[in-house]
């Protein structure tokens, strides 16, 4: 047992977002985006657990989500919403990580079922996760086990509301507070725990780098990547991405 | 053009690259990971990787009253859980001797056979989708979720429904209820002939799914397959009949088979299936409006301090994707000493996909898993 | 009726089945049979004997269905049963062996039956016990996991439970409401 | 006709042509819907999707080559766009035939072909294979129906052809036979079930559209709108008279994305191999009997 990284309790304040002045028609575009983001949102058709059965009925004929503007999709890359649903194993969550990362802010995580706020049912076993919030920014739960189709869509509506009044932004902790979740992975998965994504490059790209952002544990996924060359060998990766993003600029 | 420019273009040794199906991928059941080797569009070797649903449910009830468990066990298999709970109630009373009530037992084949037409309704849809036909899948979803209501008037639970418990059942269900349950099935049994126009005779269904993912029958019993897809080769072995359990030797009906043994009869072997569950729940309907007995359950001691006497028992029921069993052993304390769940998804799922996928093409991966209805959660528990 | 007519088979099979077990009986003198009922045997064994009765139950009363294997941690053995299915005869027979503890090895039976495969790999992920001659043992479940064989025993899930997470604290409304009432949790 | 002229109309005709598919886009949702007993999507719901795909924060590309092909997409059918007449504005119509429409309409894929294969993900490349393919089993039919039309006409022109028709009868009369084999053909075009081979979501998981994120999506879904407003603009063009005033263009223009949508909800999708077979087989063979007859009769 890797028992190295202290396990570290869940701050649940959130960075205040600085409020820095925008003008007026920068402030109309981002109501009116926010609008069409409450209005289409992309739920990744990935099912991590048993909730996931209570889906096919919201998605069908009976509950039909899409009269919402809520739509299945089918890679990490296209979709907007993550919804774990129900108990994530410690093998699974890895992989939940990864999914996370690879899609595109803003993304919204709701967690679905009573597992995913403090375990539920399967509180004493050894192979699932218990609090998602730690490892992850959670949007939203969705207490039940398993919540009714009726208590999933609702939960949607209610982020839709969020999504429109711009309060759903806790995707953007991901990398103000990539030190905070990142610990907590390595507490799970051991101090070689490492991902494709570099989340501070992308930080600093999206002007997301926040005093948070770095610390012990970076440092040491850090020095991991250095000692066993990793940065070399996403070396043509990364130059890819920097050169289209000096492109944007 | 000239000559020495026409040059022959030198071949690498090999097109092979490995393909991730899953965990996180529309063509793969639930949450489960089948990595394959592909030659262009055929594969030549297949992994499969599970895990990714796994619980400890056998830890987790060696650590739980006898009476707690009741609550968990349904969660081993999400979209058929009722033979769960009759598995290991089933054990249970094996190992109290508790004698159950008639009524109770009928009550139970309802519920089984309920939950066996939800099942397959979900597995035709699922079907459905991986060949690219959603209609069938939407329509399925929706008149499952019809039988989902029934079960929630009956026993207040939508999906797990913790209604069998060791000794009987814990509620009774009225005429009232029953009458609602015939209505829906007169009105499933007007949708099956949708289902067959739109799904089971359409064309390029038949062509897909025909000589994709073939079992022989010597194949079949070597490789532990059972249920539907086991009588899709041709040979007529059902729990239910063979080791029966409950009233399921006082109720009439057939054992549905195909003769191919590939995903097309798979597929017709749960559409008649679906019938046959149609036929036998108007039978339990039948005699549980004639049957004016109001015991359901015999009795149980404190539940809090229930000290089940020492022993080990092995229990079979036929679940909709084939044989589930539960090894129970007692050490005559008030938690189970083991419980040893064989899904039967477990063969289907591993060895039996595993050698399908091999040597077919890449559509039909998808297909061939939902054919066999494999059921991750019950592997990895 | 049809089903009428199988129970008459079956009953017909029993009487054949004793004779079939009597004669394996005679064949190994390590085998104790138990009858529980009619479609139910149990058979205690040497962990020697029990390939020789697996291919003799296999090869001449018709057990091809190697239904499940199970494993018991008793802290000083391993007890493995082996759950046999006669499709012919519509009975099942359960063999039962004791191995040792330390070191947990025993032979595997995929050769017989290849559905032991699955099971084998699974007890030795759970339990640490390890089958000579099984093609599938890498891991499949745990693949991602350190610690020790976690259905032993000696494997306390709580404590590791309580060492690797936290809980967050849950006061919704309605909680807080109850609780003003008086309301708390019962254990 | 003035410059000034001209320029209005390349800018209005492509985003009429938008604005049309947003509709064609949704109407096919809404006919999909409720045939699976669903309500649909709300009225705007493609244009929302679309937007929310542009504003998206993060926006991830994987090259140069990634965003040329994009780039690539959607300038071919916008510049299709303005060599298929409506009624009222011609566009260069008159400049270019319906063979550099064809030329036009043929970009797209390959510039699909080109961004996703920077993506460097398996999906995608199968994806991308399997386009191409079936781009070669449609492109035969389609190409024959065209022929047999111009044949049928005299004339390359598109115009010219809408005149033609409006002065004699409609060509899904005069020749009902490559009518038939072109409304195959569209649908093949359209990738829609039996043909969906490069979508496939439980095969390949969406295939060119996998590693498809934000702008880029929505670019594709734009390209949606356009492809699917270009096809039944040029099918209304060959064989249901054009449009002569926008009142029974539009009509016409729904009628012909009906026929597919209807037909899609009830198959499942064929093998690769088999859409070649079928498509080279029926559609072809139909197409190539009304050429014969045309040519016969001319």
């Amino acid at each position: 047992m890797k028992d190295v990284i202290p396990i570290q309790t869940n701050n649940t304040e959130t960075i205040a977002v600085s409020k820095n002045s925008k003008n007026i028609y920068q402030q109309a575009i981002d109501t009116f985006s926010n609008f069409c983001r409450a209005r289409s949102l992309f739920v990744l058709h990935y099912c991590t657990g048993c909730g996931a059965i209570e889906l096919p009925p919201a998605m069908t004929s009976r509950f039909d989500m899409e009269r919402l503007g809520i739509q299945p999709m089918v890679t990490p890359r296209q979709a907007d919403i993550l919804l774990i649903t129900g108990y994530v194993s410690i093998k699974t969550l890895k992989r939940v990580i990864l999914t996370y990362e690879q899609m595109q802010g803003p993304k919204y995580v709701i967690g679905i079922c009573s597992c995913t706020v403090n375990g539920g049912m399967y509180w004493q076993s050894y192979a699932t996760a218990k609090v998602l919030s730690e490892y992850l920014p959670v949007d939203m739960y969705i207490a039940g086990c398993m919540p009714r189709p009726e208590a999933v869509l609702t939960g949607l509506q209610q982020l839709m509301k969020k999504i429109e009044k711009g309060e759903a932004n806790s995707w953007e902790n991901y990398f103000k507070r990539y030190d905070y979740y990142l610990g907590n992975q390595q507490h799970l998965f051991g101090d070689t725990w490492h991902t494709p994504t570099d989340i501070l490059e992308e930080a600093r790209h999206y002007h997301l780098y926040g005093a948070e952002s770095t610390g012990n544990n970076t440092a040491r996924l850090i020095k991991y990547t250095v000692e066993h060359d990793l940065t070399k060998l996403d070396a043509p990766l990364r130059e890819k991405d920097s050169m289209t993003k000096r492109g944007k600029k | 053009m000239r000559a020495e420019n026409y040059q022959a273009v030198t071949h690498p040794e090999s097109h092979e690259f490995e393909l991730n199906f899953g965990p996180n991928h529309p063509g793969i059941e639930g949450n489960y990971a089948l990595k394959v080797r592909v030659n262009g569009d055929k594969i030549v070797a297949a992994k499969a990787d599970g895990g990714y649903l796994h619980r400890g449910f056998e830890k987790l009830m060696e650590g739980r009253l006898w009476i707690q468990n009741i609550a968990l066990v349904p969660r081993i298999c999400v979209p058929d859980p009722v033979p769960m709970e009759m598995c290991y109630a089933l054990g249970v009373e094996d190992l109290c001797q508790f004698e159950v009530p008639e009524r109770a037992n009928w009550l139970r084949v309802l519920q089984l056979e309920l939950s066996r037409i939800a099942a397959h309704l979900f597995t035709f849809g699922g079907h459905a989708a991986t060949v690219g036909m959603y209609s069938n899948m939407f329509w399925g979803i929706a008149d499952r979720d019809l039988i989902l209501d029934m079960f929630e008037q009956m026993t207040g639970g939508r999906v797990y429904h913790m209604y069998t418990i060791p000794g009987g059942v814990r509620r009774d269900v009225g005429v009232e209820q029953l009458d609602k349950i015939s209505d829906l099935l007169d009105y499933l049994e007007k949708r099956l002939s949708d289902y067959d126009n739109l799904f089971f005779n359409n064309k390029i269904f038949i062509q897909r799914a025909r000589d994709t993912g073939i079992l022989t029958p010597k194949q079949a019993l070597s490789w532990g397959v059972t249920g539907p897809n086991l009588r899709a080769c041709g040979l007529a072995f059902d729990v239910r009949r063979d080791d029966a359990y409950l009233c399921y030797d006082q109720i009439d009906f057939d054992i549905a088979t195909e003769t191919a043994g590939d995903a097309l009869a798979r597929n017709l072997v749960r559409r008649k299936e679906l019938a046959q569950s149609i036929y036998i729940v108007r039978q339990v309907i039948d005699y549980l409006k004639k049957d004016k007995s109001t015991h359901i359950r015999c009795q149980i001691p404190n539940p809090l301090a229930w000290k089940v006497p020492a022993g080990e028992t092995y229990t079979r029921v036929e679940s909709s994707k084939g044989e589930l069993s539960f090894y129970i052993v007692s050490n005559g304390g008030e938690k189970p000493y083991r419980v040893h769940v064989r899904g039967p998804s477990s063969m289907h799922a591993v060895q039996v996909l595993e050698k399908l996928v091999t040597g077919g093409r890449l559509e039909d991966v998808a297909q061939i898993m939902f054919s066999l209805d494999a059921c991750p959660p019950e592997v990895d528990r | 009726m049809v089903w009428d007519q199988d129970k008459e088979a079956t009953k017909d099979n029993y009487a054949s089945q004793t004779i079939v077990l009597d004669q394996i009986l005679h064949e190994l003198d390590t085998l104790n049979i138990e009858q529980k009922n009619n479609q139910r045997f149990r058979v205690d064994v040497s962990a020697e004997a029990l390939p020789a009765l697996l291919s003799l139950l296999k090869g001449r009363a018709g057990y091809t269905q190697l239904s499940a294997i199970s494993c018991v941690d008793w802290e000083d053995e391993f007890e493995l049963v082996y759950h046999l299915w006669s499709y012919e005869t519509k009975v099942l027979v359960s063999a039962h062996i004791r191995i040792q503890y330390t070191p947990a090895v025993y032979v595997s039976v995929y050769d017989i039956y290849t559905p032991a495969g699955f099971f084998e790999r699974d007890i030795y992920e759970m339990y640490g016990v390890y089958f000579e001659g099984s093609p599938m043992m890498e891991k499949f479940i745990l693949t991602e996991w350190h610690g020790p064989a976690p259905m032993l025993k000696s494997f306390d899930t709580l404590k590791y439970v309580n060492d690797m997470f936290n809980w967050q604290e849950y006061q919704p409304d309605w909680l807080k409401e109850i609780q003003a009432k008086g309301g708390k949790v019962v254990s | 006709m003035s410059g000034q002229h001209i320029f209005l109309e390349l800018i209005l005709m492509p985003l009429l042509a938008f604005m049309i598919g947003l509709f064609l886009v949704l109407m096919m949702r809404k006919v999909r819907a409720r045939i699976e007993r669903r309500v649909g999507p709300p009225f705007l719901q493609p244009l929302w999707d679309i937007i929310k795909l542009y504003v998206k924060k993060m926006q991830i590309s994987h090259g140069v080559i990634h965003d040329l092909g994009i780039i690539m997409l959607l300038g071919g059918y916008i510049t299709a766009e303005v060599f298929l007449p409506v009624p009222g504005m011609s566009g260069f119509t008159s400049q270019g035939d319906i063979i550099t429409l064809i030329y036009l309409m043929m970009v797209p894929s390959l510039g699909l072909a080109l961004g996703v294969g920077q993506c460097a993900n398996p999906n995608g490349s199968i994806g991308i294979s399997r386009a191409l393919t079936a781009m070669l089993a449609y492109d035969i039919p389609f190409i024959v129906v065209i022929a047999g039309a111009c044949l049928y006409y005299g004339t390359t022109d598109l115009t010219e052809i809408i005149a033609l028709q409006k002065s004699q009868q409609w060509g899904l009369l005069s020749m009902p036979i490559l009518a038939l084999a072109g409304l195959i053909a569209i649908h093949a075009m359209l990738g829609k079930e039996p043909f969906e081979i490069y979508v496939a979501p439980a095969e390949i998981a969406t295939g060119p559209m996998v590693e498809m994120s934000g702008k880029y999506l929505g670019s594709l879904f734009v390209m949606q709108c356009l492809q699917i407003y270009t096809i039944t603009v040029l099918y209304t063009s060959l064989f249901l008279g054009g449009g002569y005033t926008w009142f029974d263009f539009i009509p016409k223009l729904f009628l012909v994305a009906l026929l597919p949508v209807m037909i899609t909800v009830i198959f499942p999708r064929y093998k690769t191999d088999d859409v070649l077979r079928w498509l080279w087989k029926w559609p072809t063979g139909l197409a190539l009997l009304g050429l014969a007859i045309v040519v016969l009769q001319g």
